[in-house]
């Protein structure tokens, strides 16, 4: 008998945990909403279009090619990320540059978004610092499987 | 008479129930096929294999440094750990020694991942037996801790942060404040939690005595991990073979007794104190890095280093991209061992000196890279849910000739079938959530 | 190819050349008479020596390019020739180079608008002992520094004067 | 000093059985520091089951069973066991070599009931049969799947869809 | 033989050698940029320095010659040291050209620099600037920049081909190599320069940013372009690349071969490689009106009926087989028991390709690979009038396009008029295409096995490097089939296992 | 016209309903089904959308969330459970793996699932963050907006 | 006559109309309060014309998503009894609301209209009987889905239903021991009065022991967690795992309903439905003195009010309680049912009978 008691405390106590909470979000959230925002306190939803989660600064987001002064893309098709990539999800094609100090340049840089793993290997295989992934998109949802492949022209427009 | 009503049973139809793959409580990839008297079970098959990603064999096609990403994939919960389990395998074969900083951020990391997958665990747990609200509670720890995660290695979940030689990039310069934010997080969440399971009537009914599994039954089975210490056995990887820096921290192995599910849940709830205690003790006893030393000036960007180290080589500082923070030169030596062959040169390097280019080029480039010597190797780590060794067989080359992972919830798993059989229906949700089956370990 | 050697040096080439067992061992000695000849060696005279060996011209080419006593262009009257390897640089060489160019208004390799001076650059000179040194036309000054060179430039421009 | 006492008792085993079962063994090596021994193909469930039982050594934890084709060797295949002493804290590793034309070797399942599945596997993965096997099917692929995908001569990227459609 | 002892080992080796090649016969690498097996040692790299006991400074492997009772030493730490000071000498002005030279993979400087070196870039003055893009050559370009003058290319076109368009200017840090003035290396052999520099100084044009070295396998094969049978290696895409591209082949290089080609291709054999990829018949065709794809399945029926027909109406002499002289000696066997010997009466011509020029070195003037071998299955070329040939066969079969160059293709059109069946078996498309009415897939050189004889008389054996393209089949597979289909499947196998 | 003008208007009103009134079908599998347990819990709550409920029975569901890889051994279920859907339907494929086989090019990952059934919404990342999730969300709501609501009066209605 | 059928049909109306309401409302705070309990927010953002208002409109737009889903029925069943079933649960749910008192009788004129649909004088033992009928619903759609996971869960339901039926009809013999009356409005007229004269004679004060019998038991009977087993989301998916569409909607109705309902009935018979403490007819007297005296329409909307709030609380409760505890086994269940409540609520009878002997 004793022990149902205690059992029933238990019981109790549950419901004492989860009104507790349920109060002190009430009164926090309606704080919230008059105004008064108390931080780490109430609902700890983010109420996602309007307010958004700080991404962290090293967050590996969708990718962008970075260019030189005059707009080129930065990439010289070494082609050590399309190495690297364990997904396989980027393709490279190199042509002649006619300017001798940079000679090389891609004729297409494609990303096959759908594939990536997001593990960043490129931007750490890239030497020329012209694959970064800090964009901080990472709403990358497509209506089209094909619009999740990104050429260099949409790479590189992300950056501007 | 009573023989008669036997007879008569055994003439009765049993019914025949498949359970899975897509059932809410199977995570989507087991099936059981159950033969139910009622809701008692009377027989059972487990099939297993709706996962099976081919991961052994793409690994023996992908380069050392490749299978990286597919480890982060292998128990998706505590990728951490596996990264840290392969990674240190190939450092077996290379013979490499990595710094004492790095071994203590891979501690914490480690420890860290252990508590997301014991959260994740007992949530789903919890969340299949009914209580709702504990799920959602453990998975709202578990964002707090994935925030360490996130700010340190630049993805929440599958990091592929630990690398060979050392870890991926250091702390960010708050990590001391982020960490001690995640403990306290996970510390109120953990009593609450406490509070709502641990002495209710309905979850001790679930659980006390529901799938016991003995402690000869669970050697015999192969049980690893917090399963066989609820049975009552003393093993634990890190006690027995200490790795990392295991052997300096204080640490507890919680132990069972009747190896139940209620055994099984309790000795993950605490081992995720004992977890958050090494956690705590690490960031206290661990060295100094360039973070906490000096305050590094951020002057150059990137390209034009590389621009004007065609010319000359810059002397400023070059401010990296923020997907490469952490690997800052002065941070090398704490966190990469001093190893060239074998890790990726610092950025300022290879941005701007050939022997940096040349050094880069030569751990990316196929057919150069890490190249492990001939020969096998075994080594393992305590993951999550037990043992998680690595097999790995070089023949020289810059691909493994074959790595065969030793998944500890494939040998849990194979004891599933005796431990439901007899028991209710409902018996199979706790029991099946208890042993932590993760579909990208179990099938590989 | 119009450019032709001088009969009588015609003569002291075919001379030199039976000296050797191989034609071509003659090229240095021919090359300093072609020197001699036209005054610096263009592309025509090298053409025309590597004819007269029966080998191609680029091997005249390195050898023109390889010594410094040849010149590839006219040269001034006087050719300072400063000596820019180890013992010369550690001693201040690169300094007097500058200064020099600086005083003559020219940048190395070049040649003084009035076709006095011409100032170029050479590996040793084969007298370290008196680092840093130079050689103007076929005479050496060792132990330079700023003074002296002002002295011997002074020397030679008064030399004209004369 | 403990790393020490822990290699005496390491070669403690590899004595006990040198001694015990001389002809069975056919190399000892310790690459990287694992002990492994090399075995003759019939004499596995008797070293095993010496290794399980003997009261000094108590090898009763099946840790792994796994296979490895070394594909234009002869024999082709090499079956590996991993074994743990809780008694020793050692790990032991026990190969032994299986021809490519007769699959065949004995399973250890009467002595680890993991080794049921883990068996299977290897049987799924490499064809490997075992005999005395209670349920030897297809554990990870399905039923209809044809080859053994971890053979060194099955492509990385050949698949057998159960849907049309799916190449 | 001599003894000497490397690295506390002893060996004995022949007389005469240098320690570089010495060491390399019992398997010790030295490292070299300048010394290459076919050229003269010059030892301007430095890199091959070893230690000789009672020397008191390290030596140049490359050059010095071995001596009995010698000790060398290749792996002690002052040879290693003496390599990383010439590697940082090396390395010092060496541009940061990695993501953009196409050596990356296979350059030496990586190599050696990941083996020995390892070094922290002590180099803080200005790198020189050089020229970067400098033509040398139609199809070569030389980047002064990358260029560490171990001069295998001026000693290469000195001493191999003769032809010595490079030499080195000026000296000390401003040495650089040239060609005089604007006169390019337009010798046939050019393209072999691009291989023996040991780093991307000079770069292929054909090569150059198509694809990055470690993408690429390479197999030895054999040269199908004249009679010298050159051994090749051809670099083709690996099958891991994991996408999809038409081009398979990316290059040719020599492979080795002292008794045939020396170290060395010409540039005919290495750019023409693109056959292998372009124009090539994919699937076997048939005209019925217009070209209609069919299966082999049909194409064997057909022809087989056909044959069989004519050999039971004892009409064997209208059957035409017109051969070429690039297929195996494999080939022609089968051809040879096939035609002549299953079906007697079988009139067979032989046409080649027409002879070009030879140069001194390699290539030469017969442009047929396998003549010597056609030959010995009596497969020779005569001057036969064709249309007289044509004339009154009801079967025609050809094997490659070569005769529409003996023949005015006007007339052989017309001639061909009046032929029930003609039958096309070719790898490539051709001038033959429009005037036949089944056209079928052979496999390129590269696809098949099967061996040649070159025209010293070596015969050498040769291996499939890549799958066959589309539905391209061996001649010797389509004959085998073909035989099975047309009656006279016993009589073939029988006449197999006879010879 | 009158019609058309009703059939616009209910049209809207339910697009309304339906797009706010998402039971899910959570089909999933593999890593990815962590980053959804995020999104669906205390942070990121995808039940703010309406789509918080998960029937796990597929007649009841609206939306098909494919959460992780799916191989061949289990395409035919995924198959299955499309098929075993009522109408209107949508799925949404979360992860590289459900939308083209990610990482596992081998020989036991289906290159993405649209080769078994249709995708409304496809999902990258690997795993995508929860907001990602959630944006795909709102962008498959938009487009339930957009579409036309087929239901059974329409015609009767004279189209 | 005419007045009387049209004053029922209006309370009709009015109740089924609060009874709908409160159900739509309930969904919103199923959600809202778990949400609200797991740190989250809940559904928030189904607006209208821009207006969110916490979400409100949720539930009008599932419940019209509902009704325009594809309506499935099972191959190979009986299309009639799969129809039906939903409609029965229903229906039977509902009809209980019949004899629940919303508040004293107002008069009107002449007319006395009792704050109930229909008065009738065996009100306890018709709400027992309309909620032992529910089951039909459950065991009909289980069986008729054809699917062995809705027959598992048609029979638990049923079984558990059946079991608890008797714990929580034996578990107010006590009261009815004590009340004087079977009809609702009686009982809550009876504990208008006082005891000892400053308490309540509220039926959880004279009843502890049946109150908490009655709780469970009656959370039994709504089947929702920790006594969800006919559903088991997560063992066997539930009973109605092949319906779709309005009819799934209406077993969930029936949920929400069978919630309002039990939180009716404990409000009626254990906190003094529409009483007031202390309220009388004509306003506040407080035992300890003092008066306030009040309109009479001001005490019936005081009533009302009260019913509703104590109504409110209990959903509240019931909801707290569902999102707090993990769910019973089935087996357990049955023990708990029979073993443990069903002996105490005998004990409660004996124990009953021998104070109101002995007092």
């Amino acid at each position: 008998m004793i022990k149902s008691l205690v059992f029933l405390l238990e019981f109790l106590k549950g419901l004492w945990i989860t009104a507790k909470h349920f109060w002190i979000n009430i009164f926090f959230n309606f704080l919230k909403l008059i105004g008064f925002n108390i931080r780490d306190r109430g609902s700890v939803t983010i109420q996602y279009p309007e307010e958004k989660k700080e991404i962290a600064r090293r967050h590996r987001s969708l990718h962008r090619i970075l260019t030189r002064e005059d707009g080129s893309p930065r990439c010289v098709a070494c082609m050590l990320c399309m190495t690297v990539c364990p997904s396989e999800c980027i393709y490279i094609e190199a042509e002649e540059d006619p300017n001798p100090e940079i000679q090389k340049r891609p004729s297409k840089f494609i990303i096959d978004l759908s594939r990536c793993c997001f593990c960043g290997f490129c931007v750490e295989a890239c030497p020329e610092d012209a694959l970064r992934m800090d964009t901080n998109i990472v709403e990358l949802g497509e209506y089209n499987r094909e619009k999740l492949i990104y050429d260099l022209n949409r790479l590189v427009r992300i950056s501007k | 008479m009573a023989e008669k009503i036997k007879k008569r049973r055994t003439k009765k139809e049993s019914l025949l129930l498949n359970m899975g793959p897509s059932h809410p409580a199977m995570h989507g990839t087991i099936r059981i096929m159950l033969e139910l008297d009622g809701e008692k079970v009377l027989n059972s098959e487990v099939e297993i294999g709706y996962l099976h990603r081919g991961f052994e064999k793409t690994c023996e096609n992908k380069t050392y440094f490749q299978v990286l990403p597919y480890t982060d994939r292998l128990n998706y919960v505590s990728p951490l750990i596996n990264n840290t389990g392969y990674v240190m395998t190939i450092e077996k074969m290379l013979g490499i020694e990595i710094p004492e900083r790095a071994k203590y951020i891979r501690t914490i990391m480690c420890e860290i991942s252990r508590i997301c997958d014991h959260l994740t665990c007992l949530a789903a747990m919890a969340m299949e037996t009914g209580a709702f609200t504990v799920f959602l509670y453990m998975i709202k720890a578990r964002e707090f801790l994935w925030d360490v995660l996130e700010q340190t290695t630049g993805a929440r979940m599958t990091t592929s942060y630990i690398r060979i030689g050392g870890i991926k990039s250091d702390f960010p310069e708050n990590y001391k404040q982020l960490i001690g934010k995640a403990v306290e997080e996970t510390r109120k969440v953990l009593k609450d939690c406490h509070g709502l399971l641990t002495k209710n009537k309905i979850f001790l009914n679930r659980t006390r005595g529901v799938a016991v599994v003995s402690k000869e039954d669970a050697i015999s089975y192969g049980f690893t991990g917090p399963c066989l210490r609820a049975s009552g056995v003393y093993y634990d990887v890190r006690k027995a073979h200490p790795y990392l820096v295991y052997d300096q921290l204080d640490f507890e192995i919680p132990l069972g007794e009747n190896g139940d599910n209620y055994d099984r849940y309790f000795v993950r709830m605490l081992e995720m104190e004992q977890s958050l205690r090494i956690i705590e003790q690490a960031v206290e006893k661990m060295p100094r890095g360039a973070i906490e030393i000096k305050n590094i000036e951020e002057i150059l960007e990137p390209y034009k280093a590389i621009q004007s180290a065609r010319v000359k080589r810059p002397t400023q500082n070059i401010k990296l991209s923020p997907n490469l923070e952490g690997t800052e030169k002065e941070k090398y030596p704490y966190i990469l061992t001093d190893d060239k062959k074998y890790i990726i040169p610092p950025k300022e390097d290879t941005y701007t000196t050939i022997t940096g280019l040349i050094s880069h080029f030569k751990f990316f480039m196929k057919n150069h890279g890490i190249r492990p010597p001939k020969g096998e190797v075994y080594f393992s780590v305590e993951g999550a849910n037990g043992e998680l060794g690595f097999y790995i067989i070089s023949d020289g080359t810059d691909k493994p000739y074959r790595l065969h992972l030793r998944a500890p919830c494939f040998h849990i798993m194979s004891a599933l079938e005796m431990m439901i059989k007899g028991g209710y229906v409902a018996d199979i949700i706790p029991t099946f959530g208890s042993i932590n089956m993760i579909g990208g370990e179990l099938d590989r | 190819m119009s450019l032709k050697f001088s009969p009588q040096i015609e003569k002291e080439i075919n001379k030199i050349i039976k000296n050797y067992p191989q034609k071509q061992s003659a090229l240095l000695s021919i090359l300093h008479l072609a020197q001699k000849e036209f005054g610096y060696i263009s592309e025509e005279v090298e053409r025309l020596v590597a004819q007269i060996l029966d080998i191609k011209p680029i091997r005249v080419r390195e050898v023109v390019t390889f010594y410094t006593m040849f010149h590839q262009r006219p040269v001034g009257k006087y050719h300072i020739k400063v000596c820019r390897n180890i013992s010369c640089s550690i001693n201040g060489a690169e300094e007097l180079i500058d200064y020099i160019s600086e005083k003559l208004g020219i940048k190395v390799g070049e040649t003084t608008p009035d076709k006095k001076f011409t100032l170029s650059v050479v590996e040793c000179l084969g007298a370290c002992e008196h680092a840093p040194c130079m050689q103007v036309n076929s005479e050496y000054y060792g132990n330079l520094d700023k003074k002296k060179i002002d002295l011997i430039l002074e020397r030679l421009n008064n030399d004209i004067n004369d | 000093m403990e790393r020490e006492t822990r290699k005496m008792k390491e070669s403690k085993t590899i004595k006990i059985l040198k001694e015990k079962f001389p002809k069975d063994i056919l190399k000892f090596s310790a690459p990287f520091g694992d002990e492994t021994l090399l075995i003759k193909k019939d004499s596995l469930i008797k070293i095993m089951k010496f290794l399980k039982e003997n009261p000094e050594l108590g090898y009763s934890l099946l840790l792994d069973i796994t296979c490895v084709d070394y594909l234009g060797e002869k024999p082709r295949f090499e079956l590996i066991y991993h074994i743990y002493s809780f008694r020793l804290n050692h790990r032991l590793r026990i190969k032994t070599r299986i021809d490519e034309k007769n699959p065949i070797t004995e399973s250890v399942i009467s002595l680890w009931k993991n080794a049921n599945w883990l068996e299977r596997e290897v049987y799924d993965m490499f064809g490997i049969k075992f005999k005395n096997h209670p349920d030897l099917r297809r554990i990870l692929m399905y039923d209809e799947f044809e080859g053994y995908p971890l053979r060194k001569d099955y492509p990385l990227r050949k698949r057998q869809p159960r849907l049309p459609g799916l190449e | 033989m001599i003894k000497i002892t490397i690295n506390g080992k002893n060996y004995k080796v022949k007389e005469g050698l240098t320690i570089l090649e010495a060491s390399k016969q019992v398997g010790i690498e030295i490292p070299h940029f300048c010394y290459h097996p076919a050229l003269e040692s010059e030892g301007s790299c430095r890199m091959c320095l070893v230690e000789i006991k009672g020397v008191p400074k390290l030596q140049l492997a490359c050059s010095t010659p071995i001596k009995d009772g010698m000790e060398i030493e290749t792996e002690n730490e002052r040879v290693i040291e003496a390599r990383k000071a010439v590697l940082e000498f090396l390395l010092a002005g060496h541009p940061l050209d990695c993501p953009i030279c196409d050596k990356a993979g296979e350059c030496k400087l990586q190599d050696y620099y990941y083996k020995f070196g390892l070094f922290e870039d002590r180099f803080e003055e200005e790198k020189p600037k050089r020229d970067k893009l400098f033509r040398i050559a139609p199809n070569l370009i030389y980047d002064q920049e990358r260029c560490i003058l171990c001069t295998r290319c001026v000693r290469f076109l000195r001493e191999i081909t003769k032809t010595g368009e490079l030499g080195v200017l000026n000296r000390g840090k401003e040495s650089l190599i040239s060609i005089y003035e604007q006169e390019l290396i337009e010798n046939n052999y050019s393209g072999n320069l691009a291989d023996i520099c040991p780093v991307g100084a000079i770069t292929d044009i054909d090569f150059r940013f198509k694809i990055r070295t470690w993408f690429l396998e390479r197999k030895k094969s054999i040269c199908p372009i004249c009679s010298r049978g050159c051994n090749i290696n051809i670099h083709f895409l690996s099958p891991s690349f994991p996408f999809k591209v038409e081009k398979r082949v990316f290059r040719i290089t020599p492979e080795p071969n002292v008794k045939i080609n020396g170290y060395w291709i010409c540039n005919l054999g290495r750019y023409n490689y693109h056959y292998i990829d372009n124009d090539r018949i994919l699937h076997p065709l048939k005209r019925n009106g217009e070209l209609k794809q069919i299966s082999w399945e049909e194409f064997y029926e057909d022809i087989g009926n056909k044959i069989k027909i004519l050999i039971r109406r004892k009409k064997e002499e209208k059957i035409g087989v017109i051969v070429n002289l690039s297929l195996t000696n494999e080939e022609y066997e089968t051809l040879e028991i096939f035609f002549n010997k299953c079906i007697p009466g079988t009139e067979i011509i032989t046409f080649g390709k027409k002879s070009g020029k030879e140069d001194n070195f390699l290539l030469t003037e017969d442009r047929n690979a396998n003549r010597k071998g056609a030959g010995k299955y009596r497969f020779k070329e005569k001057k036969i009038d064709i249309l007289k040939f044509l004339n009154k066969k009801e079967l025609v079969i050809f094997f490659g396009h070569e005769i529409t160059e003996h023949c005015n293709i006007q007339l052989l059109s017309e001639a061909l008029k009046d032929i029930k069946t003609k039958v096309l078996i070719a790898s490539n498309k051709g001038p033959l295409i429009n005037l036949v009415d089944y056209i079928l897939p052979s496999t390129v050189i590269a696809e098949k096995e099967g061996s040649f004889t070159n025209s010293q008389g070596i015969t050498q054996k040769f291996y499939r490097v890549l799958e066959p393209l589309g539905e391209s089949r061996p001649e010797i597979e389509i004959l085998t089939s073909l035989a099975q289909k047309s009656g006279i499947w016993r009589n073939f196998l029988m006449t197999r296992r006879a010879g | 016209m009158k019609a058309d003008f009703i059939t616009t208007k209910l049209d809207y009103v339910l697009g309304w309903a339906r797009k706010f009134s998402l039971f899910q079908y959570p089909f999933v599998t593999a890593c990815c089904g962590m980053e959804y347990m995020a999104a669906a819990c205390a942070h990121f709550d995808i039940d703010r959308f309406g789509a918080g409920l998960t029937r796990f029975s597929p007649r009841q569901a609206d939306l098909l969330l494919v959460v992780g890889t799916v191989t061949q051994k289990l395409a035919p279920v995924l198959r299955k459970i499309y098929d075993q859907m009522t109408e209107p339907k949508w799925v949404i494929a979360i992860g590289a793996c459900a939308v083209s086989g990610g990482i596992y090019n081998n020989y036991a990952v289906v290159q993405g699932i649209d080769k078994i059934i249709p995708v409304d919404v496809y999902i990258p990342g690997c795993p995508p963050r929860p907001e990602a999730i959630l944006d795909a969300l709102i962008k498959l709501q938009n487009k339930i907006q957009n579409q036309p609501q087929a239901w059974k009066w329409r015609e009767k209605l004279g189209k | 006559m005419f007045l009387d059928i049209l004053i029922i049909a209006i309370k009709i109306i009015l109740g089924i109309s609060w009874l709908l309401t409160l159900t739509l409302i309930l969904t919103w705070v199923e959600r809202k309060e778990s949400a609200v309990v797991q740190d989250r927010i809940g559904a928030n953002r189904a607006s209208i014309l821009g207006l969110r208002v916490f979400g409100l409109f949720q539930p009008i737009a599932d419940a019209i998503k509902m009704m325009f889903k594809e309506d499935f029925v099972p191959p190979f069943s009986n299309r009639f009894l799969h129809t039906i079933a939903p409609f029965l649960s229903f229906f039977f749910a509902v009809i209980t609301l019949a004899a629940i008192p919303f508040g004293d009788e107002i008069t009107i004129g002449s007319k006395v209209i009792a704050l109930q649909i229909v008065r009738m004088n065996v009100g306890l033992v018709f709400i027992l009987a309309m909620f032992s009928l529910g089951i039909y619903g459950i065991i009909i759609g289980g069986w008729a889905s054809n699917n062995k996971y809705t027959l598992l869960g048609g029979m638990r339901g049923t079984a558990q239903i059946i079991s608890y039926e008797i714990a929580l009809g034996l578990s107010l013999i006590g009261l009815i021991m004590i009340y004087p009356s079977l009809e609702l409005n009686e009982i809550v007229k009876y504990q208008g009065s006082l005891l000892f004269g400053f308490i309540p004679k509220w039926g959880v004060i004279l009843q502890p022991l049946g109150f908490f019998i009655f709780l469970i038991a009656g959370m039994a009977e709504t089947k929702r967690v920790p006594f969800d087993l006919p559903e088991g989301e997560s063992e066997i998916i539930g009973f109605y795992t092949e319906y779709s569409g309005m009819k799934f909607g209406l077993f969930m109705m029936t949920d929400f309903v069978e919630v309002i309902l039990i939180s009716a009935l404990v409000t009626t018979l254990f906190f003094g439905g529409w009483q007031v403490p202390y309220l009388y007819p004509d306003g506040f007297h407080f035992p300890w003195g003092g008066n306030i005296l009040l309109n009479k329409w001001i005490v019936t909307v005081l009533q009302v009010l009260s019913f509703n709030l104590k109504v409110a609380f209990f959903c509240w409760l019931l909801v707290l309680a569902r999102w707090t505890f993990p769910r019973y086994r089935y087996d357990q269940l049955m023990n708990l049912g029979w073993k443990l409540l069903i002996p105490m609520s005998f004990v409660n009878i004996i124990g009953t009978g021998l104070i109101l002997i002995l007092v």
